[in-house]
């Protein structure tokens, strides 16, 4: 009896509540992790999940609440303490050295001194054991994204840690590799370690995890084992019930396609960037679509190439109005009436260091009104700033203000201003509410919606299904570099979305 | 750290300028300097021969220095500096202070300027020079005597007449006393690199050299001399005590008693522009004391002979006939060579090996 | 010793008060550690300072030789600032001078006998092509081969003197000239003309006030300006609006070494009126020290040269009234540099003192 | 030419070559931990000056070095609290450094200029400077402390995620690069050419910083740069002697042009470039990043 409550509380998150200036990233969490099990913490991007393993492996510390581990509180305020205590974690994005090898990486990440003839032993116990074949000598540079990986958890097994944390493992993995990586968790749980894994694919949790926690704005859901559980009963409490009464219109859509992508292929060699593979769809004029879909599954690679900040592809077409644009840079395709608004605000659409006014310029430069010669006509620009501000209820001193000056919200207001006044005729648009608050995203969403109305055709790119299903008319999944077919959004099935967000197209 | 550095500022505390209070208004010299007054060569000799003009007219004259000044434009500014600030004479030390000079001369008429080693005069500006040659024509005596392998090594800075014409005089006098002696010259393009100039010198020793000759500005070669055990001859000024066991003996420049004459001339109202090309015979070049525990006692003598008879005119560094490296006689038997061909050297006499740099 | 610190925090603002008071502070620091300094050496630090700073431009001509100092220093600042704005280190400005004087002086030497109105023109188009061909250099090798620029563009500075110092001494020797290594002079109409006789300030001021007043109006009135000031502060935002970055790298070099190609021209054309190795004090690299103190503003790269061109002068008054040696100089322009970058510091951080737990 | 002669171009050449050897493993020390110190040339010529100072007011070799390694620290000290602490640009803070540097040593040494002294032997020092050469590769590629130096060259994100403390690493490598750029001045003024002259370096700590690059990072071919680049000038200087025509200023420029090929060739390849720059070099790092 009492061996088997130890088992069972391995791991205790009792009340774990951390708040963050706009955001309670954890809400009372509370659930268990049993010794020698694969337990597996699901949700979609900004549920919670990260914060809370930060405050498990000691980067992060809770507001509320405390962690039982091995049955005593976990008092631990730094990451080396935790491997300390027998913590261990792989991160989604590897801490190593690229220029150095691969023995170097595994010597900086003990904390003890270890002679040379030493750790060749352990390493071949470890290798052998957990089937993790490594070159020392090879740099990591020179290694796979899967090797690259096998160097990460060598590391943290040397340290010999009773729970090891894995933070989305197989997103940068080959389907092989990932064969391989179960196969090493395997081992690792034979011998009694702990695994908690972090993922959003459903088909992992069913195929490898024991037990799963489902979490959702910061709660947990749901925790139980995975047997009584399918990957619809999965994503149904990964997402929610979303459906309530929609009043998508469809009356202003033209049956014209204006803007097609097809069969666009792109690979990067890099494995922290997701290749895309065979992408087709088609925006009617009118017409919002939306892309939905789980972070690090090629959005940003297809916005990329969408706005032609990237227009290396390997093969398809981009049609714009009958006109194939893929090779058009962005000031190209805005000549022709496109506009964008990336995910992130500073550093990418908006420039922190400038003002409003000159932030104006930063899409609109092409625009002839605004320049004659290469020479700014400043007060034209300074009109149009005013005129978003006005409109768009921008909330700052003055068209001077620096951009870094503004709060998110009033700055996505001002940068989808900007695009939405120069009245285009694509509007390609990725997170348009991303982080910010409800007023915020209430009118930016109403922007999109009127802006529709008039003709424009929007794209939008996004992880908030809420948002998508309010807006779009139809949305498609992308999942691993590929785009599922769309979906009439007023018809759409909720548990068919997290299905295919999941990696599960049936 | 603070302590140390609180330090090494007492330690080099400098001594406070005063201005002259004399009664009888002292008339101001002033002199531009291309390095610093310490260096042991060309403007260590300059300080040397300004502080002798100051101690030999007293209170008459008064004097001032800006040293370390760059060969540009900043060049005018420093010179005129002085002018403005009342300096009746200006001595500006280094050739390529020329244009600037005669540009500062003509906005200031009243005050007289000097500029060595130039050749562009105006009302108020005088050029002097010396004629070290001739000390070259001694040492070069002494290095054809004194040679072991032969071999002799000339540090030479640029190939500038003035350089040119010392290897010229050195090795017809070299070659006179020994028909086999060889020079080998390395041209290192700089006046002030003692890690290069050291360099060069080793390089010369290395290659059988048994004397150094130098004509760049620190006394790097004469100690690189001196710890490799074979002979040098100094630069500028007596370096005996850098390299005692080497020095043979060094050609001094001694402005002192131009720059007496010159202030004096000012003081009595009848300074004139003027061209001085002196040697040994107005004493602008001294030989520093051969060193007697090297040089045999009739070797001295010769050398000593030899000043005499530079002095009196009856030995002539360049002394006809002398042939060019192509073999063409460029002054005749009989004839010495005039003053416009020694400025403007530009060839190497026959006998020496290699090209002049370009 | 870290520990006593107080924490730093990154300003979500970068303080405008601050970044217009830094080089004030910057300044007022110098003088007061340059008191300390006079103090130590036994001078009376009022009178040492007055020496240094004011008795070089109490007079007309000491107005005039502030500006001839100045002027190169402005105005291969100003140029920098096209580089550094887009983060672009050239620190071979020095050698893009040399290439302008070999250049321009080129035209002057070839056209020695010649008088006309168009030489001087010339001359400075034959500079500013110089310079920029030589800061084009690094540019290429930074697009094409990736070669970070502050290693190439430094090597190509000692290339530069070294073929200047090949011409004066060897194929440009003035034929004249004794075999000295110097060129001959310049004809009368390939010199710039002086704005007041008996004062040595020319026209080259002109030309760089006017260089000035184009730079401001190129980086605040032109997209030209609007982009390279994007792609200094954020790449990926001049990516998302399209600029062609090599583009921007081929210009600002460009410009950059024109300016100080003319710079080196209205020197050698200016007071020196011929090529001999020796052109530069060092404008090239003191510059750079400009154009940081100036923060990269136009007007206050005026200021900047102004100030660090006094400390030049500053160096020689007191060397000739006080018997203070000249290199005082370069340790006021390194204090105000150290105080100016120390500073900075508060224009993009706060500090925030904690207890101790 | 014969065999003893040989010898003796070779001794010139390890002379001439070992202040560079001194100045660049310290400035490879401190770039290899991410920091860019363009202040070589101060540094040495602040250290030349301090061990001539010491060395006519004391007397002794011993405290002349010394001091002038202390002097280094003073210096590189300076340029490691506006660089880690301020997070000043470390470009234009290098620069300053040399500047500050030429002006300091030459008021210090104002009143030395031309004081004769008994110069060291130097080859105690080149032999040093083998010694070092190989201690800084043990350390580098031998022990876990030169390997967490590397790391944090590398990536200070990465380092500081494992625990290291960067802030100290770059701390003492800058200190050690100022040490040897010091004790490079040092052998200058007291066995290479014993003298003090203002600005005696005449540009080698300009060529120091080049050949790090040369060396693509690595210690051993630090010896392998140097070695070609004083092996090049002596050559020329006994090229010359042999009466052989040359047009000096082209050799000259050869070492500067030959940096700038190998930075060309090793930057053009981007797996090389990886494998041997360090990745955050003359980025700043700040904790809260």
């Amino acid at each position: 009896m009492l061996n088997n409550k130890y088992n069972n509380h391995f791991v205790e998150f009792k009340n774990i509540t951390k708040k963050f200036p706009r955001v309670i990233a954890n809400n009372n969490i509370s659930f268990n992790i049993k010794k020698g099990s694969v337990h597996a913490l699901l949700g979609e991007n900004g549920a919670g999940k990260s914060t809370l393993v930060k405050v498990l492996y000691g980067l992060l510390s809770a507001d509320i609440g405390y962690i039982n581990f091995n049955n005593e509180v976990l008092k631990i305020n730094s990451p080396s303490q935790a491997r300390k205590k027998g913590i261990g974690m792989v991160f989604q994005h590897f801490s190593l050295f690229e220029s150095l090898t691969v023995r170097d990486n595994l010597i900086l990440g003990i904390d003890d001194q270890i002679s040379y003839s030493n750790l060749q032993n352990k390493l071949q116990d470890i290798s052998s054991k957990y089937n993790l074949p490594l070159d020392l000598d090879a740099p990591i540079t020179s290694l796979s994204a899967g090797e690259k990986q096998r160097v990460e958890i060598v590391r943290i097994l040397l340290q010999d840690p009773q729970l090891l944390i894995m933070d989305e493992p197989t997103s940068v993995l080959t389907p092989k590799e990932v064969e391989n990586l179960f196969l090493t968790l395997n081992y690792l749980v034979k011998e009694g370690r702990t695994i908690l894994y972090i993922t959003h694919k459903l088909e992992e949790v069913i195929k490898i995890c024991n037990d799963v926690t489902i979490m959702r704005n910061g709660k947990v859901i749901d925790s139980c084992t995975t047997k009584d559980q399918t990957a619809k009963s999965l994503a149904t409490k990964m997402l929610g019930q979303k459906l309530e009464d929609l009043k998508t219109d469809y009356s202003h859509i033209k049956n014209i396609e204006n803007f097609i992508v097809n069969n666009i292929s792109c690979s990067f060699n890099d494995p922290f960037l997701t290749d895309l593979k065979n992408i087709s769809f088609q925006v009617r004029e009118g017409e919002i679509y939306g892309i939905a879909g789980v972070a690090g599954n090629g959005q940003s690679e297809l916005m990329d190439i969408l706005t032609g900040e990237n227009t290396l592809i390997d093969e398809g077409e981009i049609i714009f109005n009958k006109k194939n644009i893929k090779l058009f840079n962005p000031q190209q395709r805005r000549n022709l009436s496109i506009a964008f608004v990336p995910e992130n605000r500073l550093g990418h659409s908006a420039v922190p260091e400038l003002s409003l006014t000159e932030n104006i310029l930063l899409s609109q430069f092409p625009n002839n009104q605004f320049s004659i010669n290469g020479i700014l006509n400043e007060k034209a620009i300074d009109k149009y700033a005013n005129k978003v501000i006005k409109n768009f209820n921008v909330v700052t001193p003055g068209s001077d203000a620096l951009a870094s000056s503004l709060s998110g919200g009033n700055l996505q207001k001002f940068v989808i201003g900007r695009e939405i006044s120069s009245i285009p005729k694509l509007l390609i648009i990725s997170h348009p509410t991303w982080g910010i608050d409800a007023g915020a995203e209430h009118s930016i969403r109403e922007a999109l919606i009127k802006l529709s109305k008039n003709g424009t055709s929007i794209i939008v790119i996004s992880q908030d299904l809420d948002e998508l299903i309010e807006i779009t008319h139809r949305i498609s999944v992308i999942f691993e570099g590929k785009l599922s077919e769309p979906l009439q959004t007023d018809k759409v099935d909720i548990s068919r979305l997290g299905l295919l967000m999941g990696g599960k197209n049936d | 750290m603070i302590k140390i550095f609180k330090y090494l500022f007492v330690i080099s505390t400098f001594s406070i300028f005063a201005f002259s209070n004399a009664i009888a208004d002292p008339k101001k010299v002033g002199f531009i300097y291309i390095g610093p007054p310490g260096d042991h060569g060309w403007t260590y000799m300059h300080d040397v021969g300004r502080i002798h003009a100051e101690r030999m007219l007293g209170d008459s004259i008064s004097t001032t220095y800006i040293e370390g000044v760059p060969e540009n434009a900043d060049a005018v500014r420093a010179i005129r500096k002085l002018a403005a600030s009342g300096h009746d004479l200006i001595f500006t030390t280094s050739f390529n202070y020329m244009d600037q000079t005669l540009e500062v001369a003509k906005e200031f008429p009243n005050v007289k300027f000097e500029h060595a080693t130039g050749y562009k005069r105006a009302d108020n500006v005088s050029t002097y020079s010396a004629r070290f040659y001739e000390g070259r024509t001694i040492i070069g005596h002494i290095a054809g005597k004194m040679s072991k392998t032969n071999t002799v090594g000339y540090i030479a800075s640029f190939p500038i007449p003035e350089v040119i014409r010392g290897i010229n005089a050195f090795y017809l006098a070299a070659s006179k006393v020994n028909p086999d002696i060889k020079i080998k010259i390395i041209w290192v393009f700089t006046w002030y690199d003692p890690g290069k100039e050291a360099d060069a010198a080793n390089t010369l020793i290395n290659q059988g050299a048994d004397i150094i000759v130098q004509h760049t500005d620190t006394f790097a070669p004469c100690q690189a001399a001196e710890k490799a055990g074979v002979m040098a001859f100094g630069q500028a000024s007596n370096q005996e005590e850098f390299c005692p066991n080497a020095h043979l003996t060094a050609i001094e420049d001694i402005w002192g008693p131009y720059y007496a004459e010159r202030a004096k001339a000012v003081v009595e109202g009848t300074w004139t522009s003027q061209d001085t090309w002196d040697g040994m015979a107005e004493g602008m070049v001294v030989m520093s004391p051969y060193n007697s525990k090297l040089m045999p006692a009739d070797l001295i003598q010769e050398a000593i002979n030899m000043e005499i008879a530079i002095k009196d005119g009856t030995l002539h560094p360049f002394a006809g006939p002398i042939y060019n490296q192509a073999g063409e006689l460029v002054v005749p038997e009989g004839q010495n060579a005039d003053d416009g061909m020694l400025a403007g050297m530009s060839f190497y006499v026959q006998g020496i090996d290699g090209e002049i740099p370009q | 010793m870290i520990n006593f610190l107080p924490s730093v925090v990154s300003r979500s603002q970068s303080s405008k008060l601050m970044s217009l008071f830094v080089p004030i502070i910057a300044v007022i620091l110098t003088l007061m550690t340059g008191s300390i300094i006079f103090s130590l050496m036994g001078f009376n630090p009022i009178f040492a300072l007055h020496t240094f700073f004011i008795s070089p431009i109490s007079s007309a001509y000491g107005i005039s030789e502030l500006l001839v100092k100045a002027t190169p220093l402005a105005l291969i600042a100003i140029g920098l600032a096209f580089c550094f704005k887009n983060n672009l280190y050239n620190i071979g400005a020095e050698g893009q001078l040399t290439m302008g004087a070999i250049f321009g002086g080129g035209v002057g030497i070839f056209f020695h006998d010649t008088n006309g109105f168009w030489l001087l023109p010339l001359m400075i188009i034959a500079g500013a092509i110089g310079g920029a061909l030589w800061g084009l250099i690094p540019a290429l090798l930074k697009t094409k081969f990736n070669t970070n620029e502050i290693l190439t563009s430094l090597m190509l500075v000692y290339v530069a003197l070294l073929i200047l110092d090949y011409l004066v001494v060897g194929p440009w020797k003035d034929p004249q000239g004794y075999s000295f290594p110097k060129t001959r002079s310049f004809s009368d109409s390939g010199r710039m003309p002086l704005l007041f006789s008996g004062l040595r300030i020319h026209f080259g001021l002109f030309i760089t006030l006017f260089l000035i007043f184009f730079s401001w109006f190129i980086f605040t009135k032109t997209i030209f300006g609007f982009q390279l000031k994007v792609s200094g502060f954020s790449p990926s935002a001049a990516r998302y609006a399209g600029f062609n970055q090599n583009r921007l790298v081929y210009l600002a070099f460009a410009i950059c070494g024109s300016f100080a190609g003319i710079a080196g021209l209205a020197e050698v054309s200016g007071p020196i009126g011929l090529l001999y190795r020796d052109i530069s004090p060092n404008y090239g690299f003191t510059a750079i020290i400009v154009a940081f103190l100036g923060r990269l503003h136009p007007i206050g790269i005026i200021f900047a040269s102004l100030v660090i061109a006094l400390t030049y002068l500053g160096a020689e008054d007191a060397q000739l009234f006080m018997q203070i040696p000249a290199a005082v100089g370069f340790v006021f322009q390194g204090l105000v540099l150290f105080y100016l970058l120390g500073a900075d510091f508060l224009v993009n951080y706060k500090l925030e003192f904690r207890k101790n737990k | 030419m014969n065999l003893e002669s040989l010898i003796g171009v070779i001794q010139i050449v390890l002379i001439a070559t070992t202040p560079l050897v001194f100045a660049s493993i310290g400035e490879l020390v401190t770039e290899k931990s991410g920091v860019l110190n363009l202040g070589v040339e101060g540094m040495m010529l602040v250290g030349a000056v301090t061990a001539f100072v010491t060395l006519v007011i004391t007397g002794s070799y011993f405290l002349a070095f010394i001091f002038s390694i202390l002097s280094g620290i003073f210096m590189s000290g300076l340029f490691a609290f506006l660089v880690l602490i301020l997070m000043s640009n470390q470009v234009a803070t290098g620069l300053a450094l040399t500047i500050f540097g030429i002006g300091l040593s030459s008021m210090i040494g104002k009143e030395y200029i031309g004081t004769p002294i008994d110069g060291l032997t130097p080859w105690y020092f080149v032999i040093f400077s083998f010694i070092i050469i190989f201690l800084i590769s043990y350390f580098f590629y031998k022990t876990k402390h030169g390997l967490i130096l590397r790391a944090v060259g590398e990536s200070h994100t990465s380092a500081h995620a494992l625990g290291y403390n960067v802030i100290k690493i770059r701390l003492y490598s800058i200190l050690f690069g100022g040490s040897m750029c010091a004790l490079a001045g040092s052998y200058m003024s007291i066995c290479y050419a014993p003298m003090w002259q203002e600005g005696m370096t005449a540009g080698r700590g300009w060529i120091a910083l080049a050949l790090v690059v040369f060396s693509t990072w690595k210690p051993s071919r630090i010896l392998l740069g140097a070695y070609i680049f004083g092996g090049v000038t002596i050559l020329q200087m006994n090229l010359q002697a042999f009466g052989l025509r040359l047009p000096a200023q082209f050799f000259n420029m050869a070492p500067y042009i030959a940096t700038m090929l190998v930075l060309v060739i090793i930057s053009s390849n981007k797996l090389r470039i990886k494998l041997s720059a360090p990745a955050s070099l003359t980025i700043p790092f700040h904790k809260g990043n």
